[in-house]
């Protein structure tokens, strides 16, 4: 009825409409009223805070979860969205931000899951085999379709979950931060193949929070900020920092303010460094830099070339070969002494890039968090049996206020906690104990903007108290604006070193890619 | 009111639980009397059992099994006005009457009818648990066995190490075919409920088995040689008859050949598979222990056995 | 030891490993679909009794292997309630279920028959027969594969050929239909499945029915082959080992049938030899009864590495925190 | 922040539960024709009714709760001990051994090494499946159950072939000596002039395991070690990653929980029989995995679910004593939907009432 309406006043017929749709997870009301129209054709942003509500909404548009009120049309007609078959019904995809794949499965299997033709699979594995080769033609999504996912470095993975989506026949597909977990490089792929996606007619809605990427590729861009929906704008008509004040409430820098550096005596000295995996693969051959107090040097590079086995290394989680040296003194590497614990004892800290894997115990509470790592320490322990468990709440409650940890309650769960405010408490823990070192690690992952700011001025005001700090990250933005010396690490090796002001993101691209030296 | 506390196999165990239970059922029928009667579950509830059986009123009460001794020992001296029974075990206590059986002397018989029947010079025998109890059935059957003919073949072979190894029919029967396989045509089985396992493989194999305790010579008619029957029934009849009579004696009971405590059982269904030859060679066999002239070797009177 | 001993050991080997091996292939599927059971050992007694008291009424061992698998699917149905749909405790919820069974069989085997929880003596069509396969009489006498065909092969109950028959199956059903492919999606990641627009429950509840069907047949052959009729708690820990066997067999079907095949070997060796002389010392009986134990250890320790399982096994699908 | 008051949580929903438990096995005794009132009554008579029933439950939650903690301990590293009861019959050869051989003047002498022997061995048994776990990844459950029949091997070896007193028919040890006897509740009672049941086996051991329960408390939530054996128990990447030995965790934690096992044997061994019988675990081992999955892995849900457990031993007892109809079968059956109800359909009875408390909170807003 309505999309007759809408089609006899010659107004397109959206393709998305929501109206009013609440939800609420016992105490927390993750979305209030919510009302939201996505037009056909076009690519939607929504950003917003962590913890705002943008995931829940999309869930609940894709059937996994169910509202509490509201009502959905598809198409303009009304839509009862029970499960996700629904929702595939009406051809509606979605990647997940953590994604929703069987890690011991093909990318075959992973695609045809629940899209079989029959009780056989072999049918339906040669069909998707041939489709699947169709679409990466079609739209740049090359993926080995007999690869296992588990596999598979985190830009592929989600490429299996667009063909999963494309494979379903979705003609809207949705986005949870695509790109949270991308290079530069995957993330350009990426957006060449929603904008192919949507000269084909589709209709995309694209939730992240960098304020660029809204900019460069969407066409409406909608605001959410505590469960409420507080502006939806053309994006043409907008700027990044208005954006960013409706997210946040308030103005926010979106550039990082810093000194230079002074750098200091030399702190880090890592000279041949080798790792081999389980599986006898060589991870890092043979990595030479130098790292002084005071300064920030960061580590460029597509993930899974070597960077997470650096920080591992270096932190004692992992064994390796060749020569380390802190202010002099040598590390091992192997053996007694190669582990957390002797590198914390020599003023290492280490902010790992997983932190709900590494870093955090998420069914432990914060202040049990705020000295994982540190549970040695003498401060906390009351006398040779017990540990201190009021100092160490005091202590845990005193570093949340610090780092501005939200809530500051340090009784709560880590997993009760949003991503950007569990990244605070391990940055606090890590970085409260003045290190001589830092081995920190995206550490701005799925972290909204206001936090990232904050994130950033903490690592700034540490280097400048003196620190020496490894910056590994996948964000070249992030790498640029902080560091003061950047190596590129390509295939386990350090392509070459570039000072920031010297360099631009054309030229790093090209280390990152393996294309060698000084000819780039 | 006479009481009967059974022990930890159960009250159906097929064997030495069950019989001590017809033994209390046949004296309700001829009697017509009443007795009180309860399953022991665990270990701790041997004392709790004999204690509140006491308080109760009950006189006499039985206790069964060799396991009972030691908490026996205790309670009684507790209990001036009760009398106790225990069978399995001697406990030297003025209200305690000891029942042992001569089960070595019924092994004795049987293994003898084994060794006439076996065609292939080896015969088996199969026991629950390793423990000397089971050691002294299997110590009597190869001394009946190896007095036929010294050359026969013994295989020996014990199910487990843990309770299971009473209950479990399926082992019994893969232990039994383990022995047919090499050559026994005769298997006596001590080792509870797992025994019907023993007696069935045996019986689908066409070969002999030796039932144990009650008479299980009905389970296979014509498979089952017989029965070594250790009369726990009778004992148990003959306590309760006893006591409710007022004629119950402290002291010391053998149960042997002599006064019909064990020995094998004849019966319709297996009096066909013993010749008259083989009866009367028993026969003569358990005369010559009963006088004296046989002397069958008691395992426990030196936990060793002289034959193998 | 000679060829027929040989024979001999793997044809009682093999006897031993069928209740292990449909125990082994229910667990498979129960927690390849992310629900774990400890619960086998009291669904295989379950069954174990009703396939033989039913077939002790009916004559028929037919009637009792319905029956059996009834038994078993529905307390399988119970562990499902309690652990898909309440999303309790899966380890507690198996746990409760051993001890029904060892309760139950036994009262309800008392009132039925008063034989004090045994049911009476199977016979004829009541249980299942050992099948002589063809030819099996003639070939004998050829020389080694003779022995092989006519004594370890043939003359074994039809339920040991159906145990070889349902790994096959298994194996299919797991790796080449649509079933398979959820049922193991939904034991790595259900969110997965449910975003493909699968029902968790249905898949979960599919492998729970399947687990008892499968245990139905372990606990109907104890008592109906194996054995002639029930004795309690017959099934003797053999849940446990099937379980055991699983995580051997890192939850793959062919794996699962080769430690099943190892334990039953095992014990039908320790059976077998156990009065050994070992350089004139007689080994103790008891030893010779852990052996099968020891091994299996000194195997795992030695030869198979990590068993990972299902990811998602034990975890109740719980989609709002 | 529970969507349920407190009292509802730690109360109401466990009573509604039992209850639930109650009326389901009262069907079922109603089914061989008995009054399940009556037997509702006998059994909570039995078995809290008099000092002789407290004596009996008490007595035989004590070893639940050396057992449960056992397997509660190991769980906080994520380990599942099912070894149990091996390790709990290994533990009574240690404290047999301790009270054979040694001719103690007095049991306060006789305790402490009884209590290390019971401990020793008890861990002895745990440590080669903790360190094959460790070390070489072999899965503990598996060899966890394959330790208990080797142990049940061993100890039936050793009773029958060299423990027993010769010319004995029975399996058993020797009676300890006076001076390795512990006081049992009776003694305690009378030393404060009161008076407790003479025949019950409850003794002294009693206290050592609440005190175990204190010590686990206290190791698991207050100690560093019990924050490292948590954190690997929750995960071990993290673990690693804060410099916490997986190696060590495994084998320190396997030990203790071997350890406590092992104590059983003061209670039942020492305590109670005051020799070593064969199978004088009598399946508690695996009684403390039910009590320790009930009790949350915690010492105080563990001492709750080991009460629960000894009332249901001690009053079953007393209704198959007095009920002629009702077996020990019965008894298990009971057990089995207590754990049911109570342990896995929780949320049966909980989702309901969350929706209730829900709505009466809303009225009231
Ligand atoms: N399954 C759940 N159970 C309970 N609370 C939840 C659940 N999912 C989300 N929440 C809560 O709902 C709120 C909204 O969460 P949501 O994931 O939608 O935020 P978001 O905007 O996607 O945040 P981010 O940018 O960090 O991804 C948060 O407070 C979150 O803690
Ligand atoms: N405050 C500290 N900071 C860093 N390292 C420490 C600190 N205190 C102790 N360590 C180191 O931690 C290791 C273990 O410390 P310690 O011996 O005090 O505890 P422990 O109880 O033996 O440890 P665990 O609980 O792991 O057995 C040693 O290598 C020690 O040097
Ligand atoms: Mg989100
Ligand atoms: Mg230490």
């Amino acid at each position: 009825m309505q999309a007759e309406q809408a089609e006899a006043s010659g107004r397109p017929v959206p393709a998305i409409e929501l109206r009013g749709i609440s939800k609420a997870f016992g105490p927390v009301q993750a979305n209030r009223d919510i009302s939201l129209t996505v037009m056909p054709g076009t690519i939607h942003g929504i950003i917003g805070e962590n913890g705002a509500g943008k995931s829940t909404l999309m869930s609940i548009l894709y059937g996994f979860y169910r509202a509490d009120a509201g009502e959905i049309f598809i198409r303009g007609r009304k839509t009862e969205i029970h499960s996700s078959l629904d929702a595939i019904r009406a051809g509606i995809g979605m990647v997940f931000q953590h994604f929703k794949l069987v890690p011991n499965f093909t990318v075959l299997e992973n695609v045809i899951l629940g899209a079989e033709d029959g009780p056989l699979l072999r049918p339906s594995l040669a069909k998707a085999r041939g489709l699947l080769r169709q679409l990466a033609e079609e739209y740049e999504l090359q993926v080995d379709p007999d690869a296992l996912v588990e596999e598979l470095s985190v830009g592929h993975q989600q490429r299996v979950e667009i063909l999963k989506a494309l494979y379903r026949e979705a003609d809207i597909l949705i986005l949870d931060e695509p790109t949270g977990v991308l290079t530069p490089a995957e993330a350009d792929h990426l957006f060449r193949i929603l904008k192919g996606l949507k000269e084909q007619g589709k209709t995309i809605i694209l939730i992240t929070h960098k304020l660029r990427e809204i900019m460069a590729i969407t066409d409406t861009v909608s605001v959410m900020r505590r469960g409420e929906m507080v502006a939806t704008v053309q994006t043409a008509e907008t700027t990044p920092e208005q954006l960013a004040e409706l997210m946040v409430g308030r103005k926010v820098l979106l550039r990082v303010e810093k000194t230079p550096a002074r750098p200091g005596e030399v702190v880090l000295e890592v000279e041949n460094l080798r790792v081999t995996d389980e599986d006898g693969v060589e991870r890092l051959k043979g990595i030479t830099f130098e790292l002084r107090a005071g300064e920030i040097l960061g580590i460029a590079g597509v993930a899974g070339n070597g960077q997470s086995e650096l920080l591992e290394v270096l932190g004692g989680i992992t064994k390796g070969e060749g020569e380390v040296r802190l202010a002099g003194v040598p590390l091992a590497l192997s053996g007694k002494g190669a582990d957390g614990q002797s590198r914390r004892a020599f003023g290492i800290a280490h902010v790992p890039e997983d932190r709900q894997k590494l870093g955090l115990i998420m069914d432990f509470f914060a202040w049990e968090n705020m000295i994982f790592g540190y549970h040695h320490d003498p401060a906390y322990q009351k006398n040779a049996l017990m540990m201190d468990n009021t100092a160490i709440r005091r202590d845990a409650e005193e570093k949340m206020h610090r780092y501005d940890v939200r809530p500051p309650n340090a009784a709560l769960q880590a997993k009760a906690f949003s991503g950007g405010n569990q990244q605070k408490i391990v940055l606090a823990r890590e970085m409260s104990r003045k290190p001589a070192l830092l081995l920190v690690g995206q550490p701005t992952r799925g972290v909204d903007i206001g936090a990232i700011e904050f994130i950033h001025q903490q690592i700034i005001a540490l280097r400048d108290q003196g620190a020496a700090i490894l910056l590994v990250s996948v964000e070249l933005d992030e790498i640029m604006s902080l560091s003061d010396r950047i190596a590129v690490m390509f295939d386990g090796r350090i392509m070459g070193e570039r000072l920031p002001g010297e360099t631009d993101e054309r030229e790093l691209g090209l280390l990152m890619a393996g294309v060698a030296g000084e000819a780039a | 009111e006479p009481g009967l506390i059974i022990d930890l196999g159960g009250k159906f165990d097929k064997s030495f639980n069950e019989a001590a239970y017809n033994g209390a059922q046949r004296w309700v029928k001829e009697t017509g009397g009443s007795y009180i009667e309860t399953e022991l579950q665990s270990e701790a509830q041997r004392e709790q059992n004999m204690r509140k059986m006491a308080e109760r009123g009950a006189n006499p009460i039985v206790v069964l099994g060799f396991a009972n001794a030691s908490t026996l020992e205790r309670v009684a001296p507790d209990y001036p006005d009760t009398n106790f029974a225990i069978i399995d075990m001697v406990v030297d206590q003025p209200n305690v009457l000891s029942i042992v059986f001569a089960e070595h002397e019924g092994s004795y018989l049987v293994g003898m009818l084994a060794g006439m029947k076996t065609q292939t010079k080896t015969v088996g025998f199969i026991g629950g648990m390793d423990i000397p109890l089971i050691r002294k059935f299997a110590c009597g059957y190869v001394q009946g066995v190896k007095a036929v003919d010294p050359s026969i073949r013994v295989i020996q072979n014990m199910t487990g190490t843990t309770p299971a190894a009473w209950n479990d029919p399926v082992k019994g029967a893969e232990l039994a075919r383990a022995q047919i396989a090499q050559g026994a045509d005769v298997i006596y089985a001590a080792a509870g409920g797992t025994g019907v396992g023993v007696l069935q493989a045996a019986a689908d194999a066409g070969i002999y088995s030796i039932g144990v305790d009650s008479n299980q010579n009905y389970m296979h008619p014509g498979s089952v040689l017989t029965s070594m029957v250790k009369r726990v029934d009778n004992a148990v009849y003959n306590v309760f008859k006893a006591g409710t009579e007022g004629t119950f004696k402290p002291g010391f009971l053998l149960m042997n050949l002599a006064n019909d405590g064990v020995g094998y059982a004849l019966d319709e269904y297996n009096a066909a598979l013993i010749t008259d030859e083989m009866k009367a060679a028993v026969e003569d066999a358990k005369a010559k222990i009963i006088a004296g002239e046989i002397k069958v070797h008691d395992y426990m009177s030196d936990d060793s056995c002289p034959v193998e | 030891m000679d060829f027929t001993t040989v024979i001999l050991v793997l044809d009682s080997a093999l006897r031993l490993a069928t209740p292990l091996l449909f125990a082994c292939l229910a667990g498979l599927f129960s927690e390849r679909s992310g629900i774990f059971d400890i619960g086998l050992e009291g669904k295989m007694l379950a069954s174990a009794f009703f396939s033989a008291s039913v077939a002790a009424f009916t004559g028929s061992v037919w009637l009792g292997l319905l029956a059996g698998m009834g038994a078993s699917i529905f307390l399988a149905l119970i562990h499902g309630v309690a652990s898909i749909t309440f999303r309790g405790n899966q380890l507690i919820s198996g746990v409760a279920i051993n001890f029904l069974a060892s309760g139950v069989t036994v009262i309800v085997g008392q009132s039925w028959f008063s034989l004090g929880g045994r049911t009476p003596q199977l016979e004829g069509a009541a249980r299942f027969q050992e099948i002589t396969l063809p030819f099996a009489e003639a070939l004998r006498g050829v020389p080694v594969i003779g022995p092989i065909y006519a004594d370890l092969i043939s003359g074994h109950s039809i339920l040991v050929y159906a145990g070889f028959a349902a790994v096959a199956l298994s194996w299919w059903v797991l790796y080449r239909t649509r079933f398979g492919l959820r049922l193991r999606a939904v034991g790595e990641n259900p969110e997965a499945v449910d975003t493909a627009g699968i029902s968790v429950i249905g898949l979960r509840y599919t492998a729970t029915i399947i687990c008892g069907a499968l245990c139905g047949l372990a606990g109907t052959y104890l008592a109906t082959g194996l054995a002639a009729g029930f004795v309690r708690e017959m099934s003797a820990g053999r849940g446990f080992i099937a379980l055991a066997a699983l995580i051997f067999a890192k939850w793959r079907p062919g794996y699962a049938l080769l430690a099943c095949l190892l334990f039953g070997l095992l014990e039908a060796m320790g059976n077998r030899f156990q009065n050994i002389d070992v350089l004139g010392i007689n080994v103790p009986t008891q030893f010779m009864q852990a052996l099968p134990y020891i091994l299996t250890v000194v195997i795992l320790a030695g030869f198979v590495g990590r068993a990972i399982p299902p990811r998602a096994g034990g975890e109740p699908y719980v989609k709002e925190r | 922040m529970g969507r349920l008051p407190k009292w509802a949580d730690v109360a109401l929903i466990p009573l509604i539960n039992l209850a639930l438990a109650l009326i389901v096995s009262g069907l079922v005794v109603l089914y061989i024709g008995e009054n399940p009132i009556e037997a509702v009554a006998i059994m909570v008579n039995g078995a809290i009714g008099s000092t002789y029933g407290w004596g009996y439950t008490l007595y035989y939650a004590t070893n639940f709760i050396f057992t449960g903690l056992a397997v509660a301990v190991a769980f906080h590293a994520r380990l599942f001990n099912i070894g149990g009861e091996g390790q709990a019959g290994l533990g009574g050869l240690g404290v047999a051994l301790v009270c054979l051989f040694i001719p103690w003047p007095h049991w306060t002498l006789a305790l402490p090494a009884a209590i290390l022997a019971g401990a020793l061995f008890g861990a002895a048994l745990a440590a080669v499946p903790a360190w094959l776990q460790a070390k070489r990844g072999s899965h503990i459950v598996i060899t966890t159950i394959m330790f208990n029949f080797i142990a049940s091997a061993l100890l039936v070896y050793l009773l029958v072939n060299v423990l027993k007193k010769p010319g004995q028919m029975s399996p058993e040890t020797a009676r300890f000596p006076e001076g390795a006897r512990l006081p049992s509740a009776h003694d305690m009672a009378s030393w404060v002039g009161l008076d407790f049941s003479k025949s019950a086996p409850l003794n002294i051991t009693f206290f050592i395991a609440i005190l175990a329960c204190v010590a686990v408390w206290f190791l698991i939530w207050r100690t560093r070690l019990g924050y490292q054996i948590r954190a690997f128990g929750h995960s071990e990447p993290a673990a690693v990653y804060a410099g916490i030995n997986p190696v060590k965790i495994t084998m320190v934690t396997m030990l203790i929980s071997g350890a406590l096992a092992g104590l059983m044997g003061i209670n039942s061994v020492m305590g109670e029989a005051e020799r070593l019988v064969i199978d004088s675990v009598q399946g508690a081992g695996f009684v403390g995995i039910a009590v320790a999955l009930m009790g949350r892995s915690h010492p105080a849900g563990v001492f709750l679910a080991a009460l629960l457990f000894g009332m249901l031993y001690q009053g079953g007892g007393e209704l198959e004593f007095e009920k002629p109809a009702v077996s020990r079968e019965m008894i298990l059956v009971i057990q089995g939907l207590v754990i049911l109800f109570t342990g896995a359909l929780d949320n049966m009875v909980r989702m309901p009432l969350e929706g209730l408390f829900l709505r009466l909170r809303g009225g009231a807003r």
